[in-house]
């Protein structure tokens, strides 16, 4: 037996051959021969194989065919069906039986008719046909003979230029062409005129039943529409499935893949910039169909429209369409299912997608704002990212699309993947970077609510408010030449005392719950649960020494120039009214002390409980523990003398208010920070951490050599000027012996296109934030970012590191909502490219608008001002609304440029508004800055920034006609036309706020000529809150304004104005009321005379408030010899200047021991 | 090792029809040289396949989405053009266009009925000119001489009620000799 | 379980799963040659060899490893003899395997790598190497037997048999074909072809892979020079490819499976194909990761693994550590220990011809004999270099980078 | 019943199919000598063959198994023609879209994996021809071409590794490409090239070495994906194309599918 035919297919040999006899009903005989393999078997296979390959086969097909966007295109088509399903009923419910009756019975009558008199009709159609045929005879002729006429022109031409021997002969044949086409011509109008005689006379008896047809085409038109749109959208029926058969598909599916290609808005394939082209609408079905918003959107978009329908923002002739989209919103939400995405509409199609709106979805797609990648058709591959780790875990779920389960993976080869939900905004960043305001004036004006566009322009203010780039370089137009958001320290000794700055630098926030210096030292990292007890000790030993060697190396830096003491001791009460009314609160806020709405206790203030603007300038809290009389006193006076980059401005006090308010803030007092303990610098910390630094260069016994000859006090200094470094203090601060150096953070302007893999995660999955709170981090980049600013040591969690390796970021304590903004910035910053046409704001006007507003945020003028719409932080001060600072949305149109020009620079020019007392500071703006200003106001208004209407002197009869309607409007209650001084005007009677009014006299040299009248007939749309009346109410029918005196004119009350105006209307009655009722004559006239009466010149601007420079430098105070805090207080007397130096600590406070 | 080994030799040659035998043996006991149903349902099978696999191939040639230019694209408001001229601005860019008389607006696609070249418009003449093969259209785009079968084609032209844009559509065309040209969408009342 | 892992993970270490492979592999190639005391005599060889691998084990924790397998193996082959072959135990082997690696599936780190499409091609190729090189052992066993006892080759007694080409061929290539295709398309229908972001000159992916048929390559690179590995072994590979027809004279064997009439042939071949390039590559795909750096089939592949790779050069050790003197200026001396290496090592040829392979010597004559040694020198080349490197971390035999010249 | 076998006889008879195949159904040696005779793509295999020649378990059908691939691999990359263009802007969006959207872009999935089983098949077959000593006279000659085509087998595959334009295309290219740098006296970091110089000018640099040729710059880029495409789909293929034919020519006229001589 030989082994082994069973594993191969050989079959037994040695066999006797047993030759075939042919079977009864066979045909050929079949010569027997040797097979290797029996045939049977083969044949077996053969089918089997066959059956197979046509099964794999059916598979490819079915693998090809199942895609997974057409399920989205499935449910959609379904939606749609029940709607118009809904419609359809409704429709044919409505539809009008008896009318459609009515007209089927005149076509049956009319018919009847025709039928009655048949062979008249026939005799008139035949008659038709007849005129029919000669009239399509004689266009023939008539076309034929003009075409020849063409060809002899030609012929004659070309004769004429060759000089042919019979050019003569082809001129007299073009000419009788021309004759006999004109012929033609003249008997072709008269068959035509014929020819529609006898149709006009067919038609006597065919025109009721067309005019009834066509009724009833009218009625039935919806029905009709939508059952069309039904056919088309109903999947089931059989034209619809065979359109959409397996290999059939390509003729004309209803099932297909829509996509959009954009030529400038870049995909990057590292090799080059190739057009994007984006699919998503292909699964995002309704994304730019309005009619399929959520509820929730429906009810903000009807209730939005029904606004702008009531304060006739919509033109006549659209009120219309609106109000029908009302009405299809309104069905939206009595609807019984909501929408859900990926069905639904956008949500803003004013902005975003629709065709008229400014992104429209044929030019910006999709991914070029949302990110993710373009091209794709499935879910996974698109780059969605889900917003949450909740979400996250329902898309994991297997696909379900009724469940929004979308088998989701994380796909790390997608270089781009989409904005999680809360950072959307980010992607505006590409096109936008270079605006500090995204969304328009306009844009907000119209819309209530959130508008698109104010998260990121936030996100941006909130970024340079916390001066993220001053450690990160981010170079953008945005967020390049900022001043450093920190104080300068050059001078810090005269400002206050090192125990002061150590127990500041170990924990900020202990002094003030709202400050914006982050906390370098004792984080979680350092002194954190993941840190071995001993580690721990260590930890707390080296940042103690790098503390106060930080503080040793600025002290021994520092200036130490004498400050001049206040005059006279202040009253404090008075100063506390000062602060509280000339303005200071606006960037200031008193006290972290803050009643909670809610519950209503007192607590600790947190930053985000004052708007942006007032958390500008530093809380008062504890300032008078800080530093000193004689440093508070010069420095309020004048800012720019302490340090010159100052964002301080100078309110012009005087000596005593200085001085008051000097009191005041010393009155304010925390000495239990001064309590906390602190403990020497640990001389082994320090020389360790010295020598650390000092091995980098030399070798470890030079560097013990040099630690030796070093004092204590020197090797701090050392170790300071190393910890500044490593902490990178100098890129917030001005501080000596750092200048120019490169900021310590790692750039961020391409952060959002680094791939996930480069950022270090650690391990860190779910931790408990400082606050208490667990946080998931998941693995995407935003979700990174957001938990780093949240938590910047986190990522340091469990490894295991050297002190000098752990990470460094300070921690801001930032709110969830400023963590999102950063967030949403930084991920923003992209390394996309867009083409030169897609950048936002690059012409020459908003580029001018823009310098200007970003000088607008950096000096705050938003805490007082309403500045395009938005701002007035101090409102929240001053209850009555008389005595805000003025709203500045219509400056540019209203002020003069030169005006403006002088003001800006110096307030003191003119008091527009003598009952304020909130004061309009200087801020020393230079020329160019101030122009800068000026230039962006004209600009935003579009109104020209030279203007020589100043000059214009109105003829003598408008200024006696404007002084009438003056009288007769009663102007004069509010506003006083006595000639005063530009500089100190009287001061109105404060009690009567409603007579509170600019003095007109001043409007020559500072209103724009042809702003006066427009501001007289519609104030309130040009300022929502100004107490100027509308005396010119809108006239809706015109659109125009109604006259107030159109009438009154006649009435007796105005019997004498009515004889004076007369005379200038040649005593014309009908001219005069003709003119009374015109709003625009009136306002003109009353413009020239308030123009006639106002005063020519104003003064230049001056050096503007006072300056206080300092006293000649004294010898600095030599360095302490050891560290700053074995010197013991001396007591200072307040009021009496003396050198302020190294080592001076504050007046005693009661149980204050300097520790040793 | 258990087993002997025993050592084949060269078999004589004989006719080896041993699966021969085993082919008629298992013959034997279907009806012998019945109809072969299994070759028949594999050959049947595998035509099958085999024309599926093929028109596979035929499908492949049909790509699902194309990268063309647009076929709708925004013309501007009417006002942008003037009655009685033959606007041609499309034409380089979208092959259209846009006609504008007295009682209405059209958009001709700029493509001749007869072999596809682009006539030219000449205003001296007062007519679409066909380079190719001397079709001549009238302005309305209705042929009048040369070889060209039938009028020009119309594209449906809307106006966008969002911003009151004229809207050409050219992936939906109007025929005149199926007198689609009375269709409200092939033509802008103005 | 997890001791398991950890043992397969030491166990399939570069280093080791190559020694053990080649010892084992004369081992099992061999296998059928001997007889009752020539098994004895070397398998007690090959115990001993194990036995010092046990002791040096005690040393070093691989090596125990080693020696552990090592007699394992020799356990189940010597229990097995000949039952190897003439049964279907190899086959059941084979399925054990494909068993264990189903099993190791779960293993999440495995499954990564041995599931990335592009992978897949290759584990199939693993069992279809063993199999075949089963299937081809298995058959040159029997016929040896066969020819042991007097008999001819099983391919020779239908060597006059002839069968008509239709429909015996024809047909039987029509099902292949029809099969294969339903093979391609269910494997296209089940695997995606990897696509990875878009090329980037700028970032390159950790590790960076060569196509999988050319880590065999990539691997060598390791020992070698790119201008050797890369250049010079590949063209060898070709070159003595093409040889082997003209160096091998040997008439027998010749359109039939035999394995005693040609050991040598089908050793060193067996050697070089299934050793030198197929494990290789194995190794290269599943067991090379981030920064080329050698990881277990059960271990996860952290790009931040950090592997002391200092090595040493021939000169070095010579001069620095024997001689204890600096390291000449001149190359030709400071290479000069290195260059007699090599140029001896290439010298052998003709002191084998009258050594120990005086007999091919003789039968081949002079230049086939000298083709053919030089080209299995160079073979050796590779597994020599490998040893030296685990042994002594040596780097260049020959290190000459004035001119680029390193062995 | 019997209809159907008239219906089978009528097909068999009638002049169409005799036209085509030109025997009837072969079940006569003659028919059967004629149906390989008479027909271009058969009569590349003899007349008989030797029976251990159709036995799977002798042959392993390596050698066929390649051939198909090879005719799967044109077909299929054929398709893949139509949707692709080697440029450095769209090579990649393209296979992006063969996924996305093309019809049947399955066709990739089933070049790539025909690919790979095509360089497998061809190593066993290799293998198997070795082991049976298939090489020795005198099927010298043919064993060479088979070692010149395995070497195509590796090219194609090879040059069609950078099409997709992906990271995993042009790393494993660098990486592979990279070995040509050091070709002694011809690589720019090859031995000995370093003395090839004119004065002080080296003549072997980046720019001209035998790296440069294979890849026509000093780092990958679009002329390497235009040159690898053109190699990928004309060159190599015609050059194995040629080769098959000597191949299976020199497998018949030496005497068949292996066998002992």
């Amino acid at each position: 037996m030989r082994t082994g035919e069973a594993w191969t297919g050989e079959a037994r040999t040695g066999e006797a051959p047993v030759l075939h006899k042919d079977g009864p009903n066979s045909v050929k005989p079949q010569e027997p021969i040797p097979h290797n393999y029996p045939m049977p078997r083969l044949n077996a296979i053969f089918a089997w194989s066959a059956l197979g390959l046509l099964f794999a086969t059916g598979l490819m097909v079915a693998y090809d065919y199942v895609r997974g966007w057409k399920w989205f295109q499935v449910e959609f088509l379904r939606i749609q069906q029940q709607r118009i399903e809904a419609e359809l009923t409704a429709a044919q419910a409505a539809a009008n039986k008896d009318q459609l009756k009515a007209l089927d019975e005149q076509i049956d009558q009319q018919t009847m008719a025709i039928a009655a008199h048949r062979n008249q009709y026939l005799i008139a159609q035949k008659e038709l046909d007849r005129q029919e045929g000669r009239h399509y005879a004689a266009d023939e002729d008539y076309r034929f003979a003009k075409a020849v006429l063409d060809a002899k022109r030609y012929e004659a031409e070309a004769a004429n230029l060759q000089k042919a021997s019979d050019r003569a002969a082809k001129q007299r044949e073009f000419e009788a062409m021309t004759k006999r086409v004109n012929d033609l011509q003249l008997i072709l109008q008269q068959v035509t005129r014929d020819r529609d005689a006898a149709k006009e006379r067919v038609n006597q008896w065919l025109k009721k039943i067309d005019d009834a047809e066509a009724k009833k085409k009218d009625l039935n038109a919806q029905i009709d529409l939508l059952t069309k749109q039904l056919e088309t959208v109903d999947l089931k029926r059989p034209n619809n499935l065979l359109l959409n058969l397996p290999m059939l598909d390509f003729i004309s599916p209803t099932l297909k893949i829509d996509q959009v290609v954009l030529p400038d808005l870049f995909v990057d394939v590292n090799y080059m910039h190739i057009p994007r082209v984006d699919r998503c609408q292909t699964c995002h079905r309704a994304i730019d169909r309005p009619g399929f918003e959520s509820k929730k959107e429906a009810a903000r978009l009807s209730a939005e429209l029904q606004k702008k329908l009531d304060t006739y923002q919509i033109a006549a002739e659209k009120r219309k369409d609106t109000e029908a989209r009302i009405a299809q919103l309104k069905r939206i939400q009595d609807a019984p299912e909501d929408i859900l995405n990926p069905w639904r509409t956008h949500p803003r199609l004013d902005l975003f997608v629709g065709s008229a709106s400014k992104h429209p979805l044929l030019e910006f797609g999709c991914t070029s704002c949302h990110h993710g990648q373009d091209r794709a058709t499935e879910f996974g591959r698109a780059g969605h990212v889900p917003p949450n780790p909740k979400m996250e875990h329902r898309w994991k779920g297997t696909w379900n699309v009724a469940h929004r389960q979308w088998g989701w993976e994380e796909n790390e080869f997608n270089e781009s993947p989409m904005f999680p939900r809360q950072y959307y905004e980010a992607g505006c960043i590409k096109c936008h970077s270079n605006q500090v305001q995204v969304n328009t004036e306009t844009d907000r004006r119209t819309a209530p609510g959130k508008v698109a566009g104010d998260d990121v322009t936030k996100a941006m203010q909130t970024v340079e408010l916390y001066g993220c780039y001053a450690c990160h370089k981010i170079s953008t137009w945005r967020f390049t030449d900022l001043r450093k958001p920190g104080p300068d320290l050059t001078g810090i000794a005269e400002k206050t005392t090192p125990e002061w700055a150590v127990r500041w630098i170990s924990e900020p926030h202990d002094f003030r719950s709202t400050t914006r210096m982050p906390s370098f030292f004792y984080q979680r990292n350092m002194i954190g649960p993941y840190v071995p007890a001993g580690e721990k000790a260590q930890n707390i030993r080296n940042q103690n020494a790098e503390i106060h060697a930080i503080v040793a190396y600025l002290f021994a830096k520092s200036t130490h120039r004498v400050w001049q003491a206040p005059p006279s001791a202040g009253d404090a009460a008075r100063g506390k009214a000062l602060v509280e009314s000339v303005g200071c609160l606006a960037c200031h806020v008193q006290s972290e002390q803050i009643k909670d709405e809610k519950t209503g206790e007192i607590r600790l203030a947190r930053r985000d409980d004052y708007p942006l603007e007032r958390n500008y300038g530093f809380n008062f809290t504890g300032v008078g523990t800080k530093t000193h009389p004689a440093w508070i006193y010069n420095w309020i006076r004048n800012p720019k003398a302490y340090y010159s980059e100052a964002p301080m401005p100078s309110l012009r006090l005087t000596d005593q208010e200085a001085s008051d308010i000097t009191a005041y803030l010393m009155s304010l007092q925390k000495p239990q920070f001064m309590m906390k303990r602190v403990d020497a610098a640990d001389p082994k910390a320090v020389h360790d951490l010295a020598k650390g630094y000092l091995l980098n260069t030399m070798s470890d016994v030079d560097a013990e050599a040099k630690l030796k000859s070093m004092s204590m006090n020197d090797q701090l200094v050392y170790l300071g000027q190393r910890s500044i470094e490593k902490y990178g203090c100098y890129s917030c601060h001005n501080i000596q012996g750092f200048e120019g150096l490169k900021p310590i953070g790692t750039e961020l302007t391409i952060e959002g296109s680094k791939a996930l893999h480069l950022f270090d995660f650690g391990f860190v999955h779910k931790y408990q934030h400082e606050s208490g709170k667990t946080e998931e981090v998941q693995h995407n980049v935003p979700s990174w970012i957001y938990n780093k600013v949240r938590s910047p040591r986190v990522y340091d969690d469990q490894r295991a590191k050297g002190y000098n390796d752990k990470l460094k970021m300070p921690n801001f304590h930032l709110s969830e909502e400023e963590a999102r903004l950063i967030t949403m910035v930084v991920a923003g910053m992209t390394k996309d490219m867009v083409a030169s046409n897609r950048v936002a704001a690059m012409d020459a006007r908003n580029r001018l608008i823009e310098e200007g507003r970003k000088r607008v945020s950096q000096h705050n003028c938003r805490a007082c001002h309403i500045v395009d719409g938005s701002g007035r932080a101090i409102a929240a001060l001053i209850s009555d609304t008389n005595f805000l600072p003025p709203d500045l949305t219509p400056e540019g149109g209203r002020a003069q440029s030169p005006f403006l020009f002088n003001f800006l620079k110096d307030p003191t020019t003119m008091k527009i508004r003598p009952w304020l007392s909130v004061r309009m500071p200087t801020f020393h703006f230079d020329d160019q800055e101030t122009n800068a200003l000026v230039a962006y106001f004209a600009n935003e208004a579009k109104a020209p920034m030279f203007d020589t209407t100043r000059v214009a002197n109105p003829p003598a009869q408008n200024i006696a006609i404007g002084r009438e309607v003056f009288t007769m409007l009663r102007c004069s209650q509010c506003h006083s036309t006595a000639p005063v001084n530009p500089e100190n005007p009287p001061v109105p009677d404060i009690a009567n706020a409603q007579s509170l009014a600019p003095n007109l006299t001043l409007a020559r040299v500072r209103l724009r000529h042809e702003w006066i009248p427009d501001w007289i007939r519609r104030p309130g749309e040009m300022i929502p809150s100004t107490r100027m009346p509308a005396n010119f109410p809108h006239d809706n029918e015109t659109g125009g304004f109604k006259s107030p005196l159109a009438g009154a004119i006649d009435t007796p009350a105005f019997a004498t104005q009515k004889a004076a105006l007369l005379p200038y209307f040649h005593n014309d009655e009908k001219e005069l009321r003709r003119t009374m009722s015109d709003a625009v004559a009136l306002t003109d006239y009353l413009r020239d005379y308030i123009w006639s009466i106002g005063i020519k010149e104003m003064r230049p601007a001056g050096e503007g408030g006072v300056t206080v420079t300092p006293l000649p430098s004294m010898p600095a105070a030599p360095a302490p010899k050891t560290g700053a805090l074995e010197k013991a207080p001396r007591p200072v007397g307040a009021g009496k200047a003396l050198p302020v130096g190294v080592g001076q600590a504050p007046p005693p406070v009661p149980g204050f021991r300097p520790t040793k | 090792m258990s087993e002997e080994i025993t050592p084949y030799q060269v078999v004589p040659k004989t006719p080896l029809a041993g699966s021969a035998a085993a082919e008629i043996r298992d013959q034997g006991e279907i009806s012998r040289r019945s109809f072969p149903w299994v070759l028949t349902i594999a050959w049947t099978t595998l035509s099958a396949a085999l024309g599926g696999l093929a028109s596979i191939l035929g499908r492949f040639l049909f790509p699902n989405v194309l990268f063309e230019p647009v076929q709708k694209f925004k013309a501007g408001p009417p006002g942008d053009y003037s009655v009685g001229e033959v606007d041609e601005r499309w034409k380089d860019k979208y092959g259209i266009w846009i006609v504008r008389n007295e009682e209405m607006m059209y958009a001709l696609i700029t493509v001749c009925t007869h072999l596809g070249c682009t006539p030219n418009w000449l205003p001296s003449q007062n007519k679409f000119k066909c380079p190719c093969h001397g079709s001549g259209y009238y302005r309305t785009g209705v042929n009048f001489e040369g070889p060209a079968p039938r009028p020009l084609e119309r594209a449906k032209i809307f106006i966008d009620p969002a911003d009151g844009q004229i809207v050409v559509d050219k992936s939906v065309q109007f025929h005149q000799e199926r007198g689609e040209w009375t269709n409200p969408d092939s033509f802008l009342k103005v | 379980m997890t001791f398991i892992k950890d043992f397969i993970n030491v166990l399939s270490a570069a280093s080791i799963s190559f020694v053990l492979l080649s010892s084992v592999f004369a081992f099992i190639v061999y296998f059928n040659l001997f007889d009752g005391k020539l098994k004895s005599k070397i398998g007690g060889g090959f115990i001993g060899f194990g036995a010092l691998l046990i002791v040096a084990g005690l040393f070093i924790k691989p090596l125990l490893y080693l020696g552990i397998t090592y007699f394992l193996i020799m356990f189940v082959l010597a229990h097995l003899g000949g039952r190897l072959w003439d049964h279907k135990t190899g086959l059941w082997m084979l399925i054990l395997g494909g068993g264990f690696f189903a099993l190791s599936m779960l293993d999440g780190n495995f499954y990564l790598i041995a599931a990335k499409p592009d992978n897949v091609p290759i584990a199939a190729m693993i069992f279809l190497l063993g199999f075949f090189t089963w299937v081809a052992l298995r058959k040159a066993y029997l016929n040896d037997r066969q020819m042991l006892a007097g008999g001819i080759p099983w391919e020779k007694t239908e060597s006059d048999e002839k069968l008509f080409t239709w429909p015996d061929l024809v047909y039987t290539e029509m099902l292949c074909m029809i099969i294969l295709t339903i093979v391609m398309i269910i494997w296209s229908v089940a695997l995606r072809a990897p696509l990875e972001e878009a090329a980037n000159p700028t970032s390159s992916p950790n590790p960076a892979k060569a196509p999988w048929y050319f880590l065999g390559l990539q691997e060598m690179l390791v020992y070698f020079d790119p201008w050797l590995a890369g250049v010079v072994l590949p063209t060898l590979i070709i070159v003595g490819l093409m040889a082997i027809p003209y160096i091998d004279t040997n008439p027998r064997g010749n359109g039939y499976y035999s394995f005693r009439e040609r050991k040598w042939e089908l050793g060193i071949f067996l050697y070089g194909f299934l050793v030198l390039w197929s494990f290789l590559i194995i190794t290269g795909t599943f067991l090379r990761g981030p920064n080329w750096n050698f990881f277990g089939p059960y271990e996860y592949w952290d790009p931040n693994k950090l592997v002391p790779l200092v090595n040493v050069d021939l000169s070095e050790i010579i001069w620095v550590k024997m001689l204890g003197m600096p390291l000449p200026k001149l190359w030709v001396i400071r290479e000069m220990f290195g260059i007699i290496f090599v140029l001896g090592y290439l010298g052998l040829p003709p002191l084998l011809a009258i050594g120990p392979f005086r007999r091919f010597y003789q039968k081949m004559g002079p230049p086939r004999y000298y083709v053919g040694t030089f080209l299995f020198l160079f073979m050796m080349s590779l597994p020599i270099k490998m040893v030296l490197r685990w042994l002594f971390n040596l780097k260049y035999i020959v290190h000459i980078q004035e001119i680029f010249f390193n062995v | 019943m019997a209809n159907l076998r008239k219906l089978q006889e009528e097909i068999v008879n009638s002049q169409i199919w005799k036209s085509i195949f030109r025997v009837g159904i072969p079940n006569t040696n003659r028919k059967r000598v004629l149906a390989v005779l008479g027909s271009l793509i058969l009569h590349l295999h003899p007349v008989k063959v030797r029976r251990s020649g159709v036995r799977m378990s002798y042959t392993w059908c390596m050698g066929g198994t390649s051939f198909f691939l090879f005719l799967v691999e044109t077909v299929t990359g054929l398709l893949l023609m139509f949707y692709y263009r080697p440029t450095i802007e769209y090579a990649y969006p393209d296979i992006m879209d063969l996924r996305e959207q093309a019809p049947f872009g399955i066709m990739r999935e089933m070049h790539r994996w025909g690919a790979h089983a095509m360089v497998i098949a061809v190593w066993l077959h290799m293998f198997r021809v070795f082991m049976t000593g298939s090489y020795k006279p005198p099927r010298e000659f043919n064993w060479n071409v088979g070692v010149v085509l395995l070497v195509l087998t590796l090219l194609l595959s090879f040059t069609g590794y950078l099409l997709p334009w992906d990271q995993l295309a042009i790393w494993a290219i660098t990486v592979g490409s990279n070995m040509a740098r050091a070709t002694p006296g011809a690589g720019n970091e090859g031995p000995m090239s370093g003395l090839i110089k004119l004065g002080d000018v080296r003549l072997i640099h980046a720019g001209d070495d035998a790296r440069f040729a294979l890849i026509g710059g000093r780092s990958i880029g679009p002329s390497t994906l235009l040159r690898f495409y053109v190699l990928h789909c004309m060159a190599i293929p015609l050059a194995a194309g040629f080769l098959m034919a000597i191949h299976f020519w020199r497998v018949r006229k030496d005497g068949g599918i292996s066998g002992p001589m």
